[in-house]
């Protein structure tokens, strides 16, 4: 059991931990802080799939985007919220959350069966970019080849998705956006 | 020696959580972060194969765009979550019921 | 001598003129005359004088001579062609003379008795449309056209006794004759039809002409007879479908004169005749059985009966029996012949009748009492009121009483020396029929005699009412009497036989004996030609006797006698008592209860069968409203009921849809790929 | 221009002169209107004379002889892979639907006569009438299947708001059942037609058609097609004809009205406005059998021949049923609708007898029951608008105060219940003629048949008796007395003609007969081969 | 790189979305007209270019050309598909500012067109998409386009709240199918669905996980086409969205999921030894459970745009129907009856939108007896009504029959009971689905009414022009449909 896999148990116990606290937490903003943690460690778990960059978006956009705007748009939905949040069922198991459980459940079985199932490891493709050492070394920077492909192979993606967020910019400015009518 | 299937089954309980998160929560925004949940999984997922894709690196390349989509996907979430605010004065979902039947 | 074909033609010619200048008569009265026009009621009597002069001229030439035949395609359906044409033989020579000759006097007799009517033209419509239809009926050479004809009386009828349709009881009374009557042409559409799915034919020549003798006892046949028979019954009112016959009697006197005593009700035993080779043993007994009943039933009931036209009509009803029956017994000729003389008589008994209660409402409205005109309670005494009338009436009863000289006697012996002979060797219970007809020729003497000694002798039982009042009649003018004495002339022997004694040699018998080959009389070793007619009038002066000790004296005491009993040998008149306490009180009640019965369970018979219909048809509506319906109803609320449980899932609340819709497709997936 | 289509497309035109005229001009609309259906008797009582007879022209299954045939390429739609779907416009008459055809077109002209009583929104209510009258028409007329489908279904709408906006009191309730309740039929009629279509190929073209007459040659079907009559194909473990016929004849059962799928006929009619029960009644009831004739046994012949007892056997319940439900009634449109009922099961009765006789009788039937139904219910109408009640209780001894009326009504019930001299009596003798005939049915169920005519009978009598005899005591008392005017002019004008047919068939019954009987007979032969 | 030949509708597509932006940019709130007409006259250059397409296409090799690597494909149906979604966008933007309530709108109209333009930037990308990265991405891009559109108006509760529902359902929705691409993509090591090797991979893996994935990329794809059980979104949004928006969501979204699905299915379907997942069986199941469930839940609404919901539900129903097919005229049947419908629906929520203007009817009881006073749009309503149930003489009636017969003829060959149970279903919900299409005549014509509410003076000629036009073309494509019928190859 060498360094890695010890590290890559705790980032993906702490993962699913502060995933586990943001579901039972009612607190927003505890839940906020735990989901933070979590997008952590799942970045970390990237970098073991030797997916730095993704990893490093991951930190960018999440942490410094998304999660900023959550705590934004808690700050704005203001404080009575919280209070009706709180008295709000505490319990992690009441009756309210019994059928959210036992569909979560139902589907931890389901995937898990599949999972294993599948063999991720055995499957045929795998094994043959193994072969073809078509696989990413620890050592070898994917970064420039990530930067070709999006250029090339994932033009068409990336150039519609720049479409997409300058229509999301407008949507989502027009929709925050205060007016007074002027009827 | 870490397999693909730790990624993956670890991939697969973010999913259920962020399930579990998206049903029970009595909040929009928490609501949303059971969205970001289940579709870090599925990056997670994409990640941890994309490993065995060199060449084309779909793997990680789907990765950034789905980031990216979840990203755009929640600043429209949180607008409309923030409007509803404005309308109803509650972001709990089960509170948000005019439209029924 | 043999008929040229091209007089064939001519003849058939004359006789479609003959049917349907009445026919003319009742469309012009019904389209084109004022509502009470005189006019209307020369139209119609001019034309079935025409056609009066024209059958007899037909008759003339057609009598006893092969049948003349003429037909025309009407239309043609797939391969087979419906034919219509005109049959003339004997029988229906005879029907056509009979019907105009009766039809012509009953006009005229109209004429004055339904003057004032506010809808005189129409009732000489429907009474002209009545004689188009009873002569198409009787010429007519299809039995699909027959049933038409048949109908169409029916409903001629229909509308006669529903002419005064503003009375309740009228309107009833049509009802029930036209219901009845269509039972009793289902029964014959149904004989018709089964008729033609063993012949495929409807042409009465074709089917019954020439030589068939007696038709096999098959199982179709005796049904398919006893359809045609349960025509007959309805029409000529056998039982059990007599009712309406009595009921009928709301109709117009006159009307009834000619409906229902003289022609339409002879049509049963005229379809009887007309498809006779079709009967076998079994039919025919059976026949023989309804007319002999029939006539003993009504003919005990019109003892106990006191209105006048329902005393006629249950003596109608008997005299048809009695025709009924001597078909069956194989004296087809007799019955015949008997269906043409009680013709004459049963009308002039009408016509009389009318006349009578024409004066007792008239006495009635003058004196404003409260009496029904037609009962014989309050008459009495209109001997010396009306000679004439009474003189005619006297003829009409004892014809039918069936008195020698008279044509009744010849007729109605026949009948009855032939049912002996058909009875004799068959075993006791067929003597019953005879013997039957026997006691009802005698009932009948009783009952008419009680009639006319009622109506015309003793004195008016009015002054027991009102002793003020001074009853005063007289007969109508000369269109009333006219027509009563030619009848009255009719109903004697000249007419139909020089020997008033002996039936076989009426000419009208042998035409039928030449004509038809079905007289199956084997003539038994003792005469009953002799006994038979003894027994029937020396009985019978003892029961005229006896009705006149009952009724015509019925308030004399034994210190204080005067008249004829005063001249009679003096301790008769314990006889008399003794008749009047025992035989006639026990007859009296026999007709009472046969009444009753008559009333209360025959037509509550009939009634019931309607209330059943009505009853079946409220059963029929309510399973129609809630269960047919209901069925329908059902579905579209389980449609609906779904609907709203499937709308249950829309909450509202989008968490509860993302668990649905996440457990469906849980479940989705678990069943496709584990099961 | 074909005739028929002149026929059948020329009350379109008016109803766009109609549509184009303002609101104002009703009496405009009723001219036009009735001169709409005059038009199209004239055409019709033209074809009908020139109408050739005989065995060379019997026309059901054979395309060659039929008359005033018009065929043209209308909808050739691209399906991708499997060519094209080729819809023809393709019209012509036998002697089946040209009787059938002059006497939708006299009912038409009855209705529109009757329509003057219509009082409100007489543009919309004109348009409508002309249109349906298009459709009818077209049933009629169409040999093509599909092009017979539209016309079938075009039927329905303007009936729909004809009954609901002109309609009485329930009229939503009535007009929703009827709506639903036809299409329940036709839609799975649907699916039949397309199974058809895809069963039988043109021998000319070699491409797949909608042609009725085709579908009638047993040659035409693929093997192994659906409906192919050699191949046996089951659906639910029925053979797949077998369905097919069932739920044509459910399709048109349901228009005829055959017991138990007659419910919405009552309430149809009752609420319906006067004109539009005659049509009702006159017409729509006959597309029904029509439908059973030209297809379910066209198209399904063998079936229909081994079926045949259970179709007796539905004629016969519906002849009972109905007499015994219009004796309950008490409503009088609610009576004549259920007597319809009842006299439509002799139509299904001959039709089950597969005889000559039979099926000429049931034609009769179906032309003389179009005359006589329509004059019921105008005579119906005539005493609503009077007084706006139906119900037989509330009148007495109309007999003296409407003598007019009470002539009609009773020559109407009299030749209804099958008086000699009418043609209903015709009618009905050669249905039962046929059913006692038949080899196909029982003897007991022609027995049946003519008990019908019995309570036919007594219903008749007893509303007569009851309504219009005995002295007059009216429910509305003296305001009635007042309303209860005698026929107009133009109310005989509309029932003379009437009466005048329904005798005239009764004493020539051969004006029918000599046109269908080749057809029949071809008919009757082309079944009794299968 | 000849992708671009190919690809000039999209640019230009892009190009207008800019100019659109920037007109909105410059002129601020009131823009609003001038950024229609843009719009408009940008997006019929759009089509012709698409036309254009058509040329091209019969001169290039098969009939077929990929663009960007594999990353989307273009045949004739696929031109088809885009030819039909921007006839109905011109519809659709031209009808935005006719709603009052959207007209009303206080923030101005501007920003919607720019996103309009670029959610049918993403309609085309989505009906070519042929590659599981540009499937997911332009998917998203509509979804997002439309959570814009739906809480466009953010000043009434009702819009906000079916803002609020739609965009968790579909980002939960979205998510799901994400985490289900990924695992197709672990399973095949591929994102481009035509690779031999894609299919290839999912067919040796274990099928119990393979099917996972596949359902749960149906997710996302049944949250857009709205079948059951994706469909709890559709009747809440589609109530509470201003009607235009409506329109859109309930034709052009559908119409290029259709797309989408149909090249999602081809490589499954042509792959000769695919058994993991019966897509028949699937197919046909979800369809007659959506015929039902649509049908059966609108005859209790009494709100008509609810009611439209719930019968477009039905609608995606009876076309999953032809898709079950896998078959040529499927597909052309499919197109018919998508474009027969869409036309139908917009017309159908038009007059709503009508009704709503003159006299604020949102209700079917508002609608009492009002076709009497407003005759020629009630007699419209009726016609469009009419088509939309499926009944001669209108389009529908042939788009049905034209579904039908192609479900029958693969019957024919393959008799397969679950096409019968399609069909036989598809019958029955038609007699059901008139319970409720019944309802709106009966309203406006049988039912009447006393009091009336007072009509508001706006003048709605173009609307009702349109209307009328629209109802025109489903009676012309009902006696006429060859005019209208699309010829695939």
């Amino acid at each position: 059991m060498n360094i890695d896999q010890v590290l890559f148990c705790v980032m993906g116990f702490v993962a699913l931990a502060s995933a586990l606290l943001v579901a039972i937490s009612n607190n927003l903003v505890r839940s906020l802080f735990m989901f933070f943690v979590t997008l952590f460690a799942l970045a970390g778990l990237y970098v073991f799939a030797l997916a730095d960059f993704v990893a490093v978006t991951q930190v960018v956009i999440y942490v410094g985007g998304v999660l900023v705007l959550m705590l934004f748009a808690f700050m704005l939905s203001n404080k009575e919220v919280l209070n009706n949040l709180q008295q709000s069922n505490s319990k992690f198991i009441s009756v309210g959350k019994l059928p959210a459980i036992l569909v979560a459940v139902l589907f931890a079985i389901v995937l898990v069966n599949a999972i294993l199932k599948a063999e991720p490891d055995a499957l045929q493709w795998v094994k043959a970019s193994a072969q073809s050492n078509n696989v990413i070394k620890p050592t070898d920077n994917t970064i420039n080849n990530i930067g070709i492909n999006l250029m090339t192979r994932y033009l068409l993606p990336f150039e519609i998705i720049s479409v997409l967020l300058m229509m999301t910019l407008i949507g989502a400015a027009h929709l925050a956006r205060r007016e007074e009518h002027k009827l | 020696m870490i397999t693909l299937s730790n990624f993956l089954l670890i991939g697969a309980g973010l999913f259920c959580i962020g399930i579990y998160i998206i049903l029970s929560k009595r909040n929009a925004i928490q609501v949303l972060i059971g969205i970001e949940l289940i579709i870090n999984s599925a990056i997670l997922n994409l990640v941890a194969f994309g490993k065995y894709d060199k060449v084309n690196n779909a793997g990680q390349a789907f990765a950034l765009f789905g980031i990216v989509l979840a990203a755009a996907a929640v600043a429209v979430a949180l607008a409309i979550i923030l409007n509803v605010y404005r309308q109803y004065k509650t972001i709990d979902p089960t509170k948000v019921e005019k439209l029924k039947g | 001598m043999e008929l040229t074909l091209q007089h064939k033609d001519t003849l058939a010619l004359l006789a479609i003129i003959a049917v349907a200048s009445p026919l003319f008569a009742g469309i012009v009265n019904a389209l084109f005359l004022p509502k009470q026009s005189k006019l209307s009621a020369w139209v119609s009597t001019i034309t079935i004088l025409v056609s009066f002069v024209l059958s007899g001229w037909i008759f003339s030439q057609q009598w006893n001579q092969l049948s003349t035949h003429i037909q025309t395609i009407w239309f043609t359906i797939g391969y087979l062609n419906i034919p219509i044409g005109i049959l003339l033989n004997n029988l229906s020579v005879l029907m056509l003379l009979l019907v105009s000759a009766i039809a012509l006097p009953v006009h005229i007799y109209s004429m004055a008795y339904m003057k004032g009517d506010e809808r005189y033209t129409r009732y000489f419509a429907y009474l002209s449309f009545f004689c188009f239809a009873m002569l198409g009926l009787v010429i007519i050479d299809n039995l699909l056209l027959l049933y038409a004809f048949w109908e169409l009386v029916g409903f001629a009828s229909y509308l006669l006794i529903g002419f005064w349709f503003t009375r309740e009881r009228a309107v009833q009374a049509n009802k029930k004759a036209f219901i009845m009557n269509r039972i009793g042409d289902v029964g014959l559409l149904i004989g018709i039809l089964l008729v033609y799915s063993q012949f495929h034919s409807f042409d009465i020549e074709k089917l019954f002409g020439g030589s068939r003798g007696i038709a096999p006892n098959t199982i179709l046949l005796t049904i398919t007879g006893i359809c045609f028979l349960c025509g007959a019954i309805a029409k000529s009112a056998q039982f059990p479908l007599h009712t309406w016959l009595p009921d009928a009697m709301q109709g117009p006197t006159s009307v009834s004169a000619l409906i229902h005593a003289a022609t339409m009700v002879a049509a049963g035993i005229f379809l009887l005749g007309r498809v006779y080779p079709l009967f076998n043993t079994e039919v025919l007994t059976i026949i023989a059985i309804t007319g002999c009943f029939t006539a003993f039933m009504a003919a005990t009931i019109a003892l106990t009966q006191n209105d006048l036209k329902r005393i006629l009509a249950y003596s109608t009803i008997s005299q048809l029996g009695f025709m009924v029956m001597g078909m069956g017994v194989g004296a087809y000729s007799s019955s015949l012949f008997h269906l043409a003389t009680h013709a004459f008589f049963k009308c002039l008994l009408f016509l009389s009748a009318g006349v009578i209660i024409h004066q007792m409402s008239h006495l009635k409205h003058k004196h404003h009492l409260n009496i029904d005109p037609q009962s014989i309670l309050y008459m009495g005494g209109l001997r010396k009121l009306m000679p004439v009338t009474f003189i005619t009436c006297c003829v009409a009863a004892l014809a039918l009483i069936g008195f020698p000289l008279t044509s009744g006697y010849l007729s109605k012996d026949g009948i009855l020396i032939q049912s002996f002979d058909w009875a004799h060797g068959k075993g006791w219970a067929y003597s019953i029929i005879p013997i039957g007809a026997m006691l009802t020729s005698l009932l009948t003497t009783f009952y008419i005699a009680r009639l006319i000694f009622k109506v015309f002798l003793g004195q008016s039982r009015l002054k027991h009412i009102d002793a003020s009042i001074e009853p005063e009649a007289h007969e109508g003018d000369w269109r009333l009497s006219l027509p009563m004495v030619l009848l009255a002339l009719c109903s004697l022997f000249p007419l139909f036989s020089f020997n008033p004694f002996e039936f076989n040699n009426v000419w009208l018998v042998k035409g039928f004996t030449t004509t038809s080959l079905i007289d199956t009389i084997h003539h038994s070793p003792f005469s009953f030609h002799l006994w038979v007619p003894v027994i029937i009038n020396g009985v019978g002066l003892l029961v005229i006797y006896l009705a006149y000790a009952v009724y015509a004296k019925q308030s004399v005491h034994w210190f204080k006698q005067k008249g004829l009993l005063f001249n009679i040998s003096f301790n008769q008149w314990y006889i008399d008592n003794f008749y009047n306490g025992v035989i006639v009180k026990l007859v009296l009640i026999i007709g009472k209860a046969l009444y009753w019965f008559d009333q209360h369970i025959l037509d509550g018979f009939v009634n019931t069968l309607g209330k059943v219909g009505i009853a079946l048809s409220k059963i029929s509506a309510w399973f129609d409203r809630y269960i047919i319906d209901g069925l329908l109803h059902l579905i579209t609320d389980i449609v609906k009921q779904a609907g709203n449980f499937i709308r249950g899932f829309q909450t509202g609340k989008v968490q509860n849809y993302l668990f649905t819709m996440l457990f469906i497709i849980l479940v989705v997936y678990v069943l496709k790929t584990f099961i | 221009m074909n005739i028929l289509t002149l026929l059948i497309f020329s009350p379109i035109l008016f109803g766009l002169i109609i549509l184009m005229l303002p609101a104002g001009y009703r009496n405009i609309f009723r001219y036009l209107t009735l001169f709409a259906t005059l038009l199209q008797l004239g055409i019709s009582i033209w074809l009908y004379l020139n109408f050739k007879t005989g065995a060379a022209y019997a026309g059901v299954a054979n395309e060659g002889q039929y008359q005033f045939v018009e065929k043209l390429h209308w909808i050739g739609l691209n399906l991708g892979g499997m060519g094209r779907m080729q819809i023809d416009y393709f019209v012509g008459v036998d002697g089946i639907s040209i009787i059938l055809l002059l006497m939708s077109s006299v009912v038409m002209v009855i209705a529109a006569l009757s329509s003057w009583e219509i009082n409100k929104n007489h543009k919309g209510y004109f348009a409508l009438f002309l249109l349906l009258d298009v459709a009818i028409t077209g049933v009629f007329c169409s040999l093509d299947f599909f092009l017979f489908y539209i016309f079938y279904e075009l039927m329905l709408l303007p009936l729909y708001f004809l009954i609901g906006i002109w309609g009485g009191v329930r009229r939503e309730y009535a007009a929703i059942k009827f709506f639903l309740y036809t299409l329940f039929g036709s839609v799975f009629m649907l699916l039949v037609m397309v199974g058809l279509y895809f069963s039988v190929k043109d021998p000319a073209t070699g491409n797949h058609t909608f042609n009725m007459v085709q579908m009638m040659n047993p040659a035409n079907y693929d093997s192994g097609s659906i409906f192919g009559i050699l191949s046996h194909r089951l659906l639910f473990g029925i053979p797949a004809r077998t369905v097919g016929f069932i739920v044509l004849f459910i399709a048109f059962a349901i228009k005829v009205p055959v017991v138990p799928f007659h419910t919405w006929l009552p309430d149809a009619h009752v609420e319906a406005p006067t004109p539009v029960s005659i049509i009702l009644a006159g017409v729509l009831l006959k597309v029904g059998g029509y439908g059973i004739i030209r297809i379910c046994l066209g198209i399904f012949p063998e079936v229909a021949l081994n079926g045949a007892f259970w179709i007796g056997l539905l004629g016969v319940v519906s002849i009972l049923y109905g007499a015994l439900n219009a004796l309950a009634q008490r409503d009088l449109k609610r009576l004549i609708a259920f007597s319809s009922v009842s006299h439509m099961g002799f139509v299904l009765l001959g039709i089950a007898s597969n005889t000559a006789e039979g099926m000429s009788g049931a034609m009769m039937q179906m032309v003389s029951h179009g005359f006589l139904s329509s004059m019921l219910f105008y005579l119906v109408g005539v005493i609503y608008i009077r007084v706006h009640d139906r119900d037989i209780y509330s009148f007495r001894g109309l007999g003296t105060m409407l003598p007019k009326y009470t002539v009609f009504i009773m020559i109407a019930f009299f030749a209804s219940l099958g008086l000699p001299g009418f043609s209903a009596f015709i009618a009905e003798a050669f249905s039962l003629i046929g059913a006692f005939n038949s080899k196909t049915i029982p003897v007991w169920m022609a027995v049946c048949g003519s008990v019908g005519i019995l309570l036919s009978a007594t219903y008749f009598l007893w509303t007569l008796q009851r309504m219009f005899f005995g002295d007059t005591r009216l429910k509305g008392g003296d305001a009635w007395k007042l309303a209860l005017t005698d026929l107009g002019k133009r109310e005989i004008l509309a029932l003379v003609p009437l009466a005048l047919l329904t005798l005239a068939l009764g004493i020539m019954p051969s004006l029918v007969f000599d046109k269908i009987n080749d057809s029949v007979l071809a008919l009757i032969q082309f079944i009794q081969v299968k | 790189m000849d992708s671009l030949g190919y690809f000039m509708p999209e640019l230009i597509l892009s190009v207008l979305f800019i100019l659109v932006f920037v007109t909105d940019l410059i002129f601020g709130k009131t823009s609003g007209r001038i950024c229609r007409s843009i719009s408009i006259g940008g997006l019929l250059v759009v089509i012709y270019k698409v036309l254009w397409q058509l040329v091209l296409l019969s001169n290039s090799k098969g009939g077929a050309a990929y663009l960007f690597g594999e990353m989307l494909q273009l045949r004739r149906t696929e031109v088809f598909f885009k030819l039909i979604i921007d006839v109905l966008a011109i519809i659709i933007l031209l009808y935005v500012p006719w709603d009052k309530a959207l007209r009303a709108h206080f923030k101005g109209l501007a920003d919607l067109y720019s996103i309009i333009i670029a959610s049918v930037l993403g309609l085309h990308i989505m009906v070519m998409a042929v590659n599981l990265l540009s499937i997911y991405v332009s998917i998203e891009m509509v979804s997002i386009a439309s959570y814009l559109m739906v809480a466009y108006r953010s000043d009434t509760p009702v819009t906000t709240e079916a803002g609020m529902k739609y965009v968790l359902f579909g980002a939960v929705s979205s998510a799901i199918m994400l985490y289900g691409i990924s695992l197709l993509y672990g399973f095949s090591g591929s994102l481009d669905i035509n690779d031999a090797t894609f299919i290839h991979n999912l067919s040796i893996a274990n099928p119990v996980s393979v099917s996972l994935a596949i359902v749960l990329v149906m997710v996302g794809i049944g949250f857009k086409l709205s079948f059951v059980p994706m469909h709890f979104w559709v009747p809440d949004v589609y109530q509470g969205a201003a009607t235009p928006i409506t329109a859109y969501l309930s034709t052009l979204p559908k119409i290029a999921a259709f797309g989408l699905f149909i090249n999602f299915l081809t490589p499954f379907i042509s792959y000769g030894t695919w058994s993991a997942f019966d897509f028949r069986l699937f197919l046909s199941v979800i369809g007659i459970i959506t015929m039902i469930v649509g049908n059966l839940a609108a005859i209790w609404q009494t709100n008509i745009k609810r009611l439209l919901a719930y019968s477009s539900i039905g609608h995606t129903g009876f076309a999953l129907m032809a898709l079950a097919t896998f078959s040529q005229q499927g597909v052309s049947a499919i197109l018919f009856y998508l474009l027969v419908y869409a036309v139908a629906n917009v017309g159908a929520l038009m007059l709503t939108s009508y009704f709503v203007n003159k006299i604020g009817a949102h209700d079917l009881d508002s609608y009492k007896g009002v076709g009497l006073r407003y005759p020629l749009p009630s007699v419209c309503f009726v016609i469009i009504l009419i088509s939309l149930a499926g009944l001669p003489i209108s389009a529908g009636f042939n788009a049905k029959v034209m579904v039908f017969s192609s479900v029958y003829q693969i019957y024919d060959i393959n008799h397969n009971i679950w096409l019968l149970a399609l069909m036989i279903t598809g019958a029955a919900t038609t007699v059901i689905s008139l319970f409720y299409y019944i309802k709106i005549p009966l309203y406006l014509f049988l039912k009447r009414n006393e009091h009336h509410a007072e009509d508001q003076l706006l003048t709605h000629q173009y609307l009702l022009i349109s209307i009328c036009l629209i109802s025109l073309f489903v009676l012309i494509a009902g006696i006429f449909p060859q005019f209208f019928n699309i010829p695939i190859n």
